[in-house]
């Protein structure tokens, strides 16, 4: 995530969604009130405060009627906040209820990334891709604890639950990237576990589905490296004892039990689908099995990737 | 200690032995949702009861009478008010209805599938470490959404499509052990397992029930 | 109810209220309501646990009543008939206290803390057997239960434990005070009337919280 | 005559030895010991928050590790909530003078009142062991399943010295109830008991009745992380937005513990410096009464989009916006209170003044969250941050001082140098204002909150929000400096150096062990202040 670009031509809080707008009238009608209601009170409080200030000879015969003002000034308050609570229950049910025709896509937060998979299979980490103009469902579910799917340019927030499943839905109405942020506190790395949401043409998202054997770079690769934790243990600094992965591709490597095998693609596939079947020498067996978390394009995406480690020029 | 109050305390005691008899014997009859109801019923009874003799509450000043009963008071009232949130969970069903016609049938009205029953998630019990260790056997749900989406989602290969209650309902006839014999073994088009060997029956069964659940049936035979 | 209205100063031991009060019975009445007010918030410690199993019960009928089942009702039924009368003893012990019947009064008090352990006796019992099946989930020990409720059944029994100790820890508090008042009874204090009857609320309080976590927990499943 | 203060035996200057103080049952000596030990705290909090101001100037975190800044915020949350706000003026400014107010010579229970300062103390010491031993990341929410199944830090600590901290709390509000039903002075009926009187028994209902509920959520948390049984773990079964309605279901009445007591001293300030009797005082008890118990009403809201159902979220809501009635009728009351007074500006009334303005601003914000469709974009972001940053700081801390200052001549017999004050009052004014108005743009631009690191474009506001906690800093310091010094060498108070109506100026300051040398009677009204009323008895003015 470290590499997020700044979206330039975006103003700071887009309203990149049909409900957006919707979202900011309601929003900007209460600060409205807000403001004149502390410009009354504060008016009142000044204005007193200084025209009654001790030692000005004013008019201090008090008669004022006290309960009949106040009345009138709680049920002037209780009309005005009312009304806004019908407005804002109408647009929160709203919010609420997706359309069925809804274009649906999983989500699963996991401490500390998103991933989501598309209709097709199609997989991503941290990244969403939504056609423009379509209402979008994201059915969300958690692996571990509860986190918050947020899209501030979308004005939608739905926390994800673990146990069960949440849905969020919008409709996105403006091309562009958008920060995805998650709302609700889920651990060490909580304020990196930021996403994009990328709005397109409809045209090109359908295009951009298809295009499922994208080709695996080492680039995507090293992000996969990071996102299922492998970085954790086998990367620099890292205070678990994991054998080093810089450098080993294509050279012999030693096994518990006196085996000496060749590091090469089934060999890293093998160890990263079933690692207990080949442990390296002077290493404990604690590797997890990632089968089931990652599909084929991963896998080659880390293996191009453990490639590039050893100066082997992944395939381009 | 005059005799009057000593017989009336023993009368109180003998009543409270009593309606701790009814509440027992209740529970051997099979009053479906009213069990509960009147054993809770029974205890609110034998409390008062408590309260009003033993407590000497009758006797008591207004004021700890109010405290006793905005204890009560409050209690019911958090229950209630909270009680509002977990009765109207009906989920995405229900807020199709709120909004359009939901994308499959509403199942049977009335018992409406609480999803907390289908719970289930995956992390390791104990704080994980750095090396969180992968998570085991997900719930039916989330074995759904990570596996067998694959081809049912859009029926591929003749797999019976997520929500044709048509197809489901034709498949469930055979009864859902064979279901999972099935989809375990596998069966013309689908590999064993839908081709993840790691995942449990257990998976597979929750994963079926998932299926059967979304096509809108309730109670498949065994 | 040894104290209605206005209390007659005992005769001979000449009887003074605490600085801060004025009379004797400004001073009863203090003691009363503060108890009360502790009482209050008593119920709405416990009132968090009900709520929560209430809602979980609401989730989870079927898993609920399976793991009821297992609970041993004839002990329960016991251990609820011996509360009951324990709340009775302890109200016959306050009567003791105004007509200044000491040996009543040492008798009942002496009753109902014998009540109070017998009940904790049965209570470990009832522990000792469900450790043995296999049914406490706690410290990671084993936990097996027939296989379609086995989680739900986890979750009920983290609740039996819980509620279960927590009034059993209550129910211990509420021994060694009435032991406390029976050691001031045996060594003659004057005046014990409102203490006792502070001790006669705390103590019908505990009972009170069993007589619902008993329905709550054991009367869930159909027996018979 | 300074003479006259050391010549004459009071409740400070009658044994001075270590022993005096810690097993001392005056509810005048528990307020000191209340006071020294939260000023503590409150600075500690303090430094927390000053820290992760620090960090937040810039986007990258890069004056402390996440790891850190994680513990950071959440020390601040749990010491600020529990170990300051709760206590701080029910404990402080309550216990020192409700027996006065209501002509009594000591609370019901004062042992009672000295071992709930002890509680607070062995929380405050399991707290401190908490942050020592390596501190919680769970924010002080302590949300499951993170909290009890996967958060590493002292968790059990933390929750232990919060349970603890609670009960200390439970045994005040008891105390306090007790004492304002029981021990009034003859002819102090409920019509004449001063506001602030009225504000701590609201305040100590609530603690009474909600507090219970924190203690088992939180002891349900510990019998997870120790005995490992399950009732949020959503594995078995549980459902972890149980735990946010029984953790709500106190932490919102909670800030109505924490933000009544700053009315009631606000409306003895006020009619004060206004020489004048409160506006509608019926409305303005009703109102702390009705905050009190439509506040339990209206948890829901903190779970818009934490997974309550809709219908739920629809109630809350609706709920939530019936608390405005009241908070709008005493703010409005304490606007009226000023109009046809004859105003003056000591230092208290600036707190006073600055307590309206900026509560009226939380607790509009306050009503803007209440809006569903509004807090689904807003929730958990600096806007939510902002919003009870301005009821609990601008609010809350801005009463607790002015009360501090108002009642400072009676508890200590001297007077500050008013020109300080001032100054003090003003330069936290406007370090509050420079450091959480931003975060409402903040906030509505989508940052989230407990953040470490964020993206780069929100950086401006968050350098502009951090400039302002250091001048926040100083006009903190700045009373904790000349309230020293007065108590050296600050001219001697009279018994009402303001000239104040009410049964604690009624008495010498500092005031003798037992209150009051004969017991007073109430004769007329609370605030007999300014012109007669036409009706009414001719008021001694």
């Amino acid at each position: 995530m470290a590499g997020m670009d700044a979206v330039s031509d975006t103003p700071l809080l887009p309203q990149a969604s049909t409900l957006a707008e919707r979202v900011d009238a309601l929003f900007f009608t209460l600060v409205g009130v807000d403001v004149v209601m502390v410009l009354v009170l504060s008016g009142l409080i000044v204005g007193f405060a200084v025209h009654y200030r001790r030692g000005a000879r004013v008019n201090r015969t008090t008669d004022a009627p006290e309960t009949k003002t106040e009345i009138v000034w709680s049920l002037g308050l209780l009309a005005v906040f009312l009304a806004i609570f019908v407005w804002a229950a109408h647009l929160y049910v709203e919010e609420a209820s997706p359309p069925n025709n809804a274009l649906e896509i999983h989500a699963i937060g996991k401490q500390w990334m998103w991933k989501f998979q598309h209709q097709n299979g199609r997989r991503e980490i941290n990244e969403l891709h939504v056609p423009l103009g379509v209402p979008v469902k994201v059915v969300l579910a958690t692996q571990d604890v509860i986190h918050s799917f947020f899209v501030p340019a979308f004005r939608v927030k739905q926390d994800l639950v673990p146990g069960r499943f949440r849905t969020v839905w919008f409709t996105p109405s403006r091309i562009g990237r958008y920060h995805l942020f998650c709302a609700e506190y889920c651990g060490l790395d909580h304020s990196r576990m930021r996403g994009r949401v990328i709005v397109m043409e409809p045209a090109e998202y359908e295009a951009w589905l298809a295009d499922v054997s994208a080709e695996p770079s080492p680039a995507q690769g090293e992000k996969l490296f990071s996102s299922l934790g492998c970085i954790a243990c086998h990367g620099a600094g890292s205070k678990v004892a994991a054998p080093p992965l810089a450098g080993i591709f294509g050279k012999p490597v030693p096994l518990k039990g006196g085996r000496t095998v060749i590091a090469d693609e089934t060999y890293i596939r093998d160890s990263i689908l079933t690692p207990e079947k080949q442990v390296v020498a002077g290493y404990e067996p604690i590797m997890p099995s990632f089968a089931g978390r990652v599909n084929e394009s991963d896998l080659t995406r880390l293996i191009a990737y453990i490639k590039s480690l050893s100066g082997e020029e992944g395939r381009p | 200690m005059d005799e009057r109050t000593r017989r009336n305390h023993l009368l109180v005691w003998l009543l409270l032995l009593g309606l701790l008899g009814l509440n027992i014997a209740s529970s051997f009859l099979d009053l479906g949702i009213f069990n509960p109801i009147l054993t809770t019923a029974v205890a609110a009874l034998q409390a008062f009861i408590i309260v009003t003799f033993f407590m000497s509450m009758r006797s008591a000043a207004p004021v700890p009478r109010i405290a006793a009963a905005a204890g009560f008071f409050w209690l019911l009232l958090m229950i209630g008010l909270t009680l509002t949130d977990y009765q109207t969970r009906f989920e995405d069903i229900a807020l199709g209805r709120l909004a359009s016609k939901p994308g499959w049938e509403a199942p049977a009205a009335g018992r409406v599938p609480n999803p907390l029953s289908e719970s289930g998630y995956s992390p390791v019990s104990r704080p994980p470490t750095l090396a969180a260790a992968a998570p085991d056997a997900a719930s039916g749900e989330r074995v759904y959404a990570s596996v067998c989406i694959l081809c049912h989602a859009r029926g591929v290969g003749g797999a019976p499509r997520t929500g044709d209650k048509a197809a489901w309902l034709k498949r469930s006839e055979q009864g859902v052990d064979t279901l999972v014999d099935h989809a375990v073994n596998g069966y013309k088009g689908m590999p064993p397992k839908g081709g993840h060997p790691e995942l449990s029956e257990q998976d597979v069964r929750n994963a079926i029930g998932y299926m059967l659940y979304a096509a809108g049936i309730q109670s498949p035979r065994r | 109810m040894a104290y209605r209205n206005a209390i007659p100063t005992p005769p001979g031991a000449e009887a003074k209220p605490a600085p801060q009060f004025d009379s004797l019975r400004q001073q009863y009445e203090a003691d009363t309501l503060g108890m009360w007010i502790f009482l209050a918030s008593e119920i709405l410690f416990f009132g968090g646990l009900f709520m929560a199993y209430v809602i979980y019960r609401a989730a989870y009928p079927e898993a609920f009543e399976a793991a009821s089942g297992r609970l041993d009702l004839l002990l329960g039924g016991i251990n609820t008939a011996i509360l009951l009368t324990s709340s009775l003893t302890m109200t016959l012990a306050d009567d003791a206290v105004l007509p200044r019947n000491r040996k009543a009064l040492i008798g009942w008090l002496a009753v109902t803390a014998l009540l109070g352990t017998v009940f904790l006796v049965i209570k470990g019992v009832e522990y000792s057997v469900e450790f043995a099946a296999h049914l406490a989930p706690i410290f990671g020990r084993p936990f097996d239960f027939p296989e379609p409720h086995t989680e739900q059944a986890r979750l009920f029994f983290s609740f039996y434990f819980a509620l279960t100790g927590l009034h059993a820890l209550h129910l211990f508090i509420g021994i060694v005070v009435v032991l406390i008042m029976l050691a001031l009874a045996i060594r003659g204090v004057p005046r014990l009337e409102a203490k006792v009857t502070i001790a006669g609320l705390y103590w019908h309080l505990v009972d009170l919280i069993w007589v619902f976590v008993f329905p709550l927990l054991y009367l869930a499943a159909h027996h018979g | 005559m300074t003479a006259d203060i050391s010549v004459r035996k009071n409740y400070l200057n009658r044994d001075y030895s270590i022993a005096s103080w810690l097993t001392t049952i005056d509810h005048k000596r528990i307020a000191w010991l209340y006071l020294v030990s939260i000023t503590a705290f409150f600075f500690f909090g303090g430094a927390a928050a000053t820290l992760i101001r620090l960090e937040l100037a810039t986007p990258a975190g890069d004056v402390v590790e996440t790891e850190t800044y994680n513990r950071l915020f959440s020390l601040h949350g749990i010491v600020m909530v529990w170990f300051f706000l709760v206590p701080s003026i029910p404990a402080t400014l309550g216990n020192f003078l409700i027996p006065l107010m209501i002509g009594a010579r000591d609370v019901a229970f004062p042992r009672l009142n000295l071992l709930s300062w002890y509680l607070y103390v062995i929380g405050g010491t399991f707290t401190l062991a908490m942050a020592i031993a390596g501190g919680v990341d769970t924010g002080w929410t302590f949300y499951t399943p993170y909290s009890s199944l996967f958060a590493n830090g002292q968790v059990v600590l933390a929750v232990v010295g919060v349970i603890v901290a609670g009960f200390s709390s439970i045994l005040t509000g008891l105390n306090f109830i007790v004492t304002v039903h029981n021990m009034r002075a003859p002819g102090l009926h409920w019509t004449r008991l001063p506001l602030f009187v009225w504000a701590n028994y609201a305040t100590a209902i609530i603690m009474v009745l909600a507090t219970p509920v924190l203690a088992i959520t939180l002891l349900l948390i510990a019998l997870e992380r120790i005995f490992g049984i399950g009732i949020f773990d959503p594995k078995v079964g549980g459902d972890p937005v149980l735990f946010q309605h029984l953790f709500w279901f106190y932490s919102h009445p909670a800030v109505y513990i924490m933000i009544l007591p700053g009315m009631g001293v606000v409306s003895e300030i006020i009619t004060c410096f206004a020489r004048k009797r409160i506006f509608g005082y019926d409305g303005m008890a009703f109102a702390l009464l009705a905050i009190a118990l439509i506040g339990f009403l209206v948890w829901g809201h903190h779970l818009f989009v934490a997974g309550e159902s809709v219908y739920a979220g629809v109630i809350f809501s609706l709920l939530s916006f019936m608390v405005a009635v009241p908070s709008g009728i005493k703010v409005f009351n304490w606007a009226a209170t000023l109009y046809k007074g004859s105003v003056s500006f000591e230092t208290p009334m600036l707190y006073a003044l600055g307590f309206v303005g900026l509560f009226t601003v939380g607790g509009l914000t306050g009503i803007t969250v209440a809006a569903t469709a509004v807090d689904v974009h807003v929730h958990d972001t600096y806007f939510v941050i902002a919003h009870f940053h301005y009821i609990m700081v601008g609010g809350m801390v801005m009463a607790y001082f002015g009360g501090l200052h108002f009642w400072w001549p009676k508890m200590t017999g001297r007077i500050y140098p008013d020109r300080w004050g001032r100054i003090a009052a003003i330069t936290i004014f406007v370090g509050f204002n420079l450091t959480f108005f931003p975060q409402f743009v903040l906030g509505y631009l989508g940052m989230p909150r407990r953040y470490h690191t964020y993206p780069d474009e929100f950086q401006l506001l968050n350098v502009l929000s951090s400039a302002g906690a250091p001048v926040l800093a100083i006009g903190y310091l700045l009373p904790l400096v000349y309230l020293l010094y007065s108590l050296k060498w600050g001219p001697v108070a009279g018994p009402n150096p303001w000239d104040a109506k009410g049964l604690e100026w009624q008495t010498p300051s500092p005031p003798p062990e037992h209150n009051f040398d004969r017991l007073p009677v109430v004769t007329q009204e609370p605030y007999a202040y300014g012109l007669p009323k036409r009706d009414s008895d001719a008021a001694r003015s």
